[in-house]
């Protein structure tokens, strides 16, 4: 950055051969300084790739309202360390991980986008976060012929779209959580009146739409649904109105600090007491936590990581690794902070499909996450693994409904592959 | 109508938390003129401070009383260091430093407590009292309450004390304040520090209801000016009145105009604002501009 | 020199905009003393200089303390009352409050005491104590003004154009009151006035100030009876 | 930077001296000179953020007419970006406008809705526009998502970007580089002689006194309007090349965030001045980048105290600065 800040001053005054001509300064596609490729690999990308190192760039909101994802990175960051120290990186390549702050805003992730594949010269892009960031920055790396993997955003378009095959997704995306919870409802309610909050955006659409269309052709019918914007301060009038449908079901589609006034608003509420469905996204213990635990008893949900915070992981060897780790690696980052697990499980997803990958090339890694067979991966819920393969862009697509108890979530039924459950999903 | 009404109580609950934050940056706008951007955000400041208290153990009110005296030094402070060297700077370069300060305030917060949702506890019971088929949560007849009791001890401080009189002639003319001997610097602080307090109490009793994040004051800011507008923005009753009326507005408008719907609910403080000052500029309780010579 | 108010050689001014060049007068103790001149000669800001409103480099000096380069409030706090151009009322303050605001920086009972003193001056404000200030009258405001210096006790008042805006009757009233504490109250008097006949009719001495300087220094009848004065500012030949 | 600052808004004192009047000229087509030559030498990732600046300068320039020259406050602007922006994604994405019509038809819609919206703002003052604009800002981003089928939703629209003819030889990055170039470079040549009009000088007459400025005759409302208008007009012209750049609109790309970083780069760049919005449009750009540079954990600490400290160091901001820097170099010769 401050090469750039001190390139353009030098430009201004009038000094523009300081800066280097445009041939020598690195944008140069596959000669940048990687290992050359052979044999089978011949030809390929290695910008950013050397025998003994592998540098990814990833964009988060650091600053911004939607800073509390600032946390993913720091997960991902400690598992990427632990591997270097421990593991002797992944495949004897040491990772360098750098993280840019987009603050949620399309512009600035495209402009930091460009400054890792330009400037910092990444093999790839690990992890873009939200939507609209994503969907700012996927033309660039699918042009630029860039891998941008395991973007954390639920939209379903990752893995349905074809004309981007080196953007990828990794957690269940919003249309087969919808799924599940339609699957839920029509087995244990088939005639569910269902009210539902959404956030008004891809996010909320998605969900809410993936699950209108799971119902079509069921007794269960959304009989309510109310919108909500990230500006709003409370979503405490559309609970209002929601409660005023009587529904017996209420899905709460929200991110965490929405999520968590509306369960507290259900909870205050004493005249309407529906089946409380929270998204995965707001189902963190951090989320119920604060709206008091006597409060959420009997709250279902999906996930398909484990919660640090779930006493049923105790003394499981992955979640004791991760907390040991976590502790060395990221002192100071709250362990039971579900955003450092799940950057540890896509950190770690990573590392599988890197050592699965044919070729170190920019080409091996696209073609080794389009190409995971039941992929075990750590800290993800026994049963849920990596598939993905022709036709099928979603890493993950099984989920396990859970439900409060207590003080923690408690796993019920089987894990649910929505791919056999309910077909692939197409555009 | 009792679901009319329900809708009215709601309006009422929300619209006392606008009220809370109006009346805070109405504070600070009658002594000097400053809209302050970022008094939000330090009634959301001041709210981890009281949490931090009580994490550390503090009984609630105790943490309470910590959290007001540490929001009035701050206050006072604030205005010595940052808005002092800017006194008497064009208006806008004061606006630009609050918002400064915004940013500065928010991201500090996330920096110290991260930006995770901190449960906050309520110092109002939980359950509603029912009435006529109408229920009415503990908690905003607490809200209500509170920022009731906060609008007497402020009319007495103004009324009946010596400093309050001060006040209230530096808000009005503070050249000639200057002239009568009053020290204008050391009351502007003070009109910062009430406002730091006044702030602090708004984010103490929204917090157990937004909960509490380094955000969670960035979306009651527009109705909070809103509030203000209505009410005048030299009128600490009108910016109570003025939040009353906008959270019953907002909530009415969402529930029964169609079009507006729960996602252009926040077109209401727009056309709030736009409404109050074509017709009365003044707002409903302030003064209008005009001296007589 | 006991309580004697001393200027020499004061510079003043805004900004780059130098306004006095070297003024110098001595008001003695208990005197009024007038200063006379046309429009932006530098009269009010002579008067802001005084009480701190403006920097000014000189010195002033009030019974041997020094006033030059206090704050407005410092300087009103060693009893030097400056009523500005255009009263400084606080409009939405009621009489009463206005008048309590000049004994803002004394304690004590004598508060209540200075109170009936004034209504004494000013019976006008005594059935409005608790009305708005700015839904008085231009005249009743500069009572008002008046007797909020009052209440200060002070030692020096400044009086910035008094007559200003206000009809000839209740201007004569006004500089009879003025004169009456004066007398009675041993209160030192700084007037500044375009009607130099009522500022010469209570002043013992007088100063024209012209571009900045003081171009004529006298008492009241030398003043009075210099032609050029005459023509400039009482309207009339000797 | 400053020197285009003394040519535009002193000519006399540029009459006056000759040897000065060289030199600003000299420095000025040295500038121009610079800029056309610097995609040629740059990495075609700092063609962009040059770009970019360029995009948020035109931006500034519409915002510094409103804010700089007729003193009203705008916390809204980004609002008007967001038209043009989506004005242009709409034309290529729904009619398949060829782009370079997208421009005019953007300003224009911009335009349009500026005078709109003066009408009634044109009778607020300083803080109270400030407030309207604000809510304007807000409100714009749930009024995108609701007129789905136009906008794409909260999804936005994603778009190609123009491409580089083939005689020009240019790469996309140089392409549009220059396409913004000449863009920026006739906003402010409209925007300097807008200011030695008639109307520029109706504009600083109420600036500087409203009340004086109504007493001589200028028509209050009607300069206050227009004033608004243009602004609008720069800011959605900018928001039309800002699509042709990034390719991509969603209504996250406009919240209010971006108005009040817009009005921050202007504060900061310098008022009223023209080489303010080109400083500003460099903070805009890069100042959230160097703060992540020096603290990692929370960039906007950083951020938030440079705003700060910028309008200690300079109330005039940064213009402001250089040209008090710059006027102290010949008074010492």
């Amino acid at each position: 950055m401050r090469v750039s800040a001190i390139g353009c001053t030098a430009l201004l005054l009038l000094a523009v051969a300081a800066c280097g001509g445009r041939d020598s300064g690195g944008d140069t596609g596959g000669t940048g300084g990687g290992t050359a490729a052979a044999g089978q690999c011949a030809g390929q990308q290695t910008t950013g790739i050397t025998d003994t190192s592998i540098k990814l760039g990833g964009i988060y909101p650091l600053s911004g309202p939607a800073s509390a994802y600032g946390d993913i990175p720091k997960g991902i960051k400690a598992y990427f360390d632990y591997v270097n120290a421990e593991k002797n990186g992944i495949g004897g390549r040491k990772v360098e991980f750098v993280v840019r702050d987009d603050g949620y805003q399309p512009p600035k992730a495209v402009e930091e986008a460009r400054r890792l594949v330009e400037q910092e010269q990444v093999f790839a892009l690990f992890q873009t976060l939200g939507t609209p960031s994503t969907a700012a920055t996927w033309d660039y790396a699918n042009q630029r012929k860039v891998p941008q993997v395991f973007v954390a955003t639920g939209a379903s378009q990752w893995g349905t779209d074809t004309a981007h095959p080196w953007t990828i997704g990794w957690q269940p995306n919003y249309i087969s959580e919808a799924r599940v919870y339609a699957a839920y409802l029509k087995k244990e309610k088939p005639d569910a009146k269902v009210a539902v909050l959404y956030q008004n955006d891809d996010f909320g659409k998605d969900l809410l739409g993936g699950f209108k269309r799971a119902l079509e052709g069921s007794q269960v019918k959304v009989v309510a649904e109310q919108s909500y914007e990230v500006s709003d301060p409370s979503v405490d009038p559309q609970m209002r109105n929601l409660a005023e449908s009587e529904a017996d079901v209420f899905l709460n589609v929200t991110t965490p600090k929405f999520g968590s006034q509306a369960l507290a608003a259900d909870a205050k509420n004493t005249k309407w007491n529906p089946t409380h469905i929270v998204n995965n996204v707001a189902a963190s213990i951090t989320v119920l936590k604060p709206v008091g635990f006597e409060n959420v008893q009997g709250v279902v949900s999906a996930t398909y990581y484990k919660d640090p915070n779930d006493p049923t992981w105790a003394n499981d060897a992955e979640m004791t690794l991760y907390k040991q780790k976590m502790q060395q690696y990221a002192p100071g980052a709250d362990v039971n902070v579900p955003y450092h697990t799940f950057g540890w499980a896509v950190a770690s997803s990573f590392h599988k499909a890197m050592e699965a990958a044919a070729c170190p090339t920019r080409e091996g890694l696209r073609d080794s996450v389009r190409n995971l067979k039941d992929v075990k991966v750590d800290m993800l819920l026994p049963g849920v693994t990596l598939s993905t393969g022709q036709g099928d862009g979603f890493p993950i697509e099984s989920m396990q409904l859970m439900t409060f108890k207590g003080e923690r979530w408690e796993l019920f039924g089987d894990v649910i592959d929505t791919r056999k459950e309910f077909g692939p999903l197409t555009g | 109508m009792a679901a009319f009404l329900q809708q009215v109580v709601e309006g009422l609950g929300a619209g006392a938390i606008y009220a809370s934050l109006a009346l805070a940056l109405v504070l600070i706008y009658q002594f000097t003129g400053i809209v302050n951007f970022a008094q939000g955000e330090l009634a959301m400041f001041s709210t981890y401070i009281a949490w931090q208290c009580v994490a550390a153990g503090m009984p609630f009110w105790l943490a309470l009383v910590v959290t007001l005296a540490v929001s009035f030094a701050g206050g006072m402070l604030i205005e010595r260091i940052i808005i002092r060297p800017v006194e008497g700077a064009p208006e806008l370069t004061i606006v630009i430093v609050t918002v400064g300060l915004f940013i500065f305030v928010n991201a500090a917060a996330g920096w110290i407590w991260t930006f995770l949702i901190k449960d906050f506890p309520n110092p109002f019971p939980g359950g509603a009292l029912e009435a006529a088929g109408i229920s009415v949560n503990f908690s905003t007849l607490g809200v209500l309450g509170v920022v009731a009791l906060v609008m007497g001890l402020l009319y007495l401080l103004f009324q009946y004390t010596k400093i309050g009189l001060g006040m209230r002639a530096v808000a009005a003319n503070p050249a000639s304040a200057r002239l009568v001997g009053i020290r204008v610097g050391r009351t502007l602080a003070l009109g910062w520090g009430l406002a730091a307090t006044v702030g602090a109490v708004s984010g103490v009793l929204v917090a157990p209801l937004l909960f509490l994040e380094p955000n969670m004051m960035g979306g009651v800011l527009i109705y909070a000016f809103a509030a203000a507008t209505l009410g005048g923005f030299d009128s600490p009753l009108g910016a109570v009145v003025g939040g009353l009326v906008v959270g019953v507005a907002e909530t009415l408008a969402g529930a029964y105009v169609g079009f507006i719907g729960s996602d252009l609910k926040v077109g209401v403080p727009l056309v709030i604002i736009l409404g109050v000052l074509l017709l009365r500029p003044q707002g409903l309780f302030g003064r209008a501009a005009v001296e007589r010579a | 020199m006991s309580e004697d108010l001393v200027v020499e050689d004061l510079h003043a001014g805004y900004g780059d905009a130098r306004v006095l060049h070297g003024v110098r007068f001595t008001v003695r103790q208990g005197e009024v003393c007038a200063i006379l001149g046309p429009n932006g000669a530098g009269k009010t800001t002579l008067l802001r200089a005084l009480s701190g409103v403006i920097r000014a480099r000189g010195t002033i000096t009030l019974g041997g303390t020094s006033l030059t380069g206090r704050s407005p409030d410092a300087v009103a706090r060693l009893g030097v009352a400056h009523v500005p151009e255009g009263r400084g009322t606080f409009m939405p303050l009621t009489v009463e409050e206005n008048l309590r605001l000049g004994a803002y920086v004394r304690r004590g009972p004598s508060v209540e005491e200075d109170l009936e003193r004034i209504h004494t001056y000013f019976p006008v404000l005594k059935k409005r104590l608790k009305q708005a200030a700015g839904s008085l009258s231009g005249g009743e405001q500069q009572m008002l003004a008046l007797g909020r210096a009052l209440m200060l006790r002070p030692r020096v008042l400044l009086l910035d154009e008094p007559s200003l805006g206000l009809a000839p009757l209740v201007t004569r009233e006004l500089f009879r009151i003025v004169q009456a504490i004066n007398t009675e109250e041993r209160t030192t008097v700084v007037v500044v006035e375009q009607n130099a006949h009522l500022a010469l009719g209570i002043a013992q001495q007088a100063h024209v100030l012209e571009t900045g300087r003081i171009v004529l220094s006298g008492t009241a009848a030398e003043i009075r009876a210099d032609e050029q004065v005459a023509q400039s500012y009482l309207g009339y030949r000797v | 930077m400053s020197t285009t600052k003394a040519k535009v808004e002193r000519p006399a004192s540029v009459r006056k001296g000759g040897g000065r009047f060289d030199w600003r000229w000299a420095g000025l087509a040295a500038l121009l000179a610079a800029a056309v030559y610097a995609p040629f030498q740059l990495v075609p990732f700092h063609v962009f953020q040059l770009t970019m600046v360029l995009v948020y300068a035109v931006a500034l320039l519409g915002l510094n007419l409103l804010v700089g020259h007729a003193g009203q406050i705008s916390l809204g602007h980004g609002a008007f970006f967001a038209i043009g922006a989506y004005t242009c994604a709409i034309l290529l994405d729904r009619f398949d406008l060829p782009y370079p019509l997208t421009l005019p038809l953007a300003a224009a819609v911009a335009f349009v809705l500026g005078l709109a919206l003066g009408v009634p703002a044109m009778r607020l003052r300083g803080l109270y526009l400030a407030l309207v604009t604000l809510a304007i800002a807000i409100f714009l981003v749930p009024l995108l998502k609701r007129f789905e089928e136009l906008t794409g939703g909260s999804m936005g629209l994603t778009l190609a970007k123009p491409t580089p003819p083939a005689w020009s030889g240019l790469a996309e990055d140089q392409w549009l580089y220059f396409l913004t170039l000449a863009v920026a470079v006739a906003a402010f040549l409209l925007a300097a002689s807008l200011l030695r009009s008639r109307v520029g000088r109706a504009l600083h007459a109420l600036r500087d006194n409203e009340i004086a400025a109504e007493v001589m005759g200028v028509r209050l409302s009607f300069y206050k309007t227009l004033a608004f208008a243009w602004s609008a007009m720069f800011a959605g012209a900018a928001g039309c090349v800002y699509t042709w750049v990034i390719g991509f609109v969603s209504p996250d790309s406009f919240t209010v965030n971006l108005s009040i970083t817009l009005l921050a780069g202007l504060v900061v760049g310098g008022l009223g001045s023209l080489s303010g919005p080109v400083l500003g449009g460099l903070f805009v750009m890069f100042v959230p980048s160097i703060s992540q540079d020096i603290n990692d954990a929370a960039p906007g600490v950083i951020f938030g105290l440079l705003i700060i400290a910028v309008m200690y160091v300079a109330p005039t901001g940064l213009a402001g600065l250089a040209g008090r820097l710059i006027k102290k170099i010949p008074r010492k010769e």
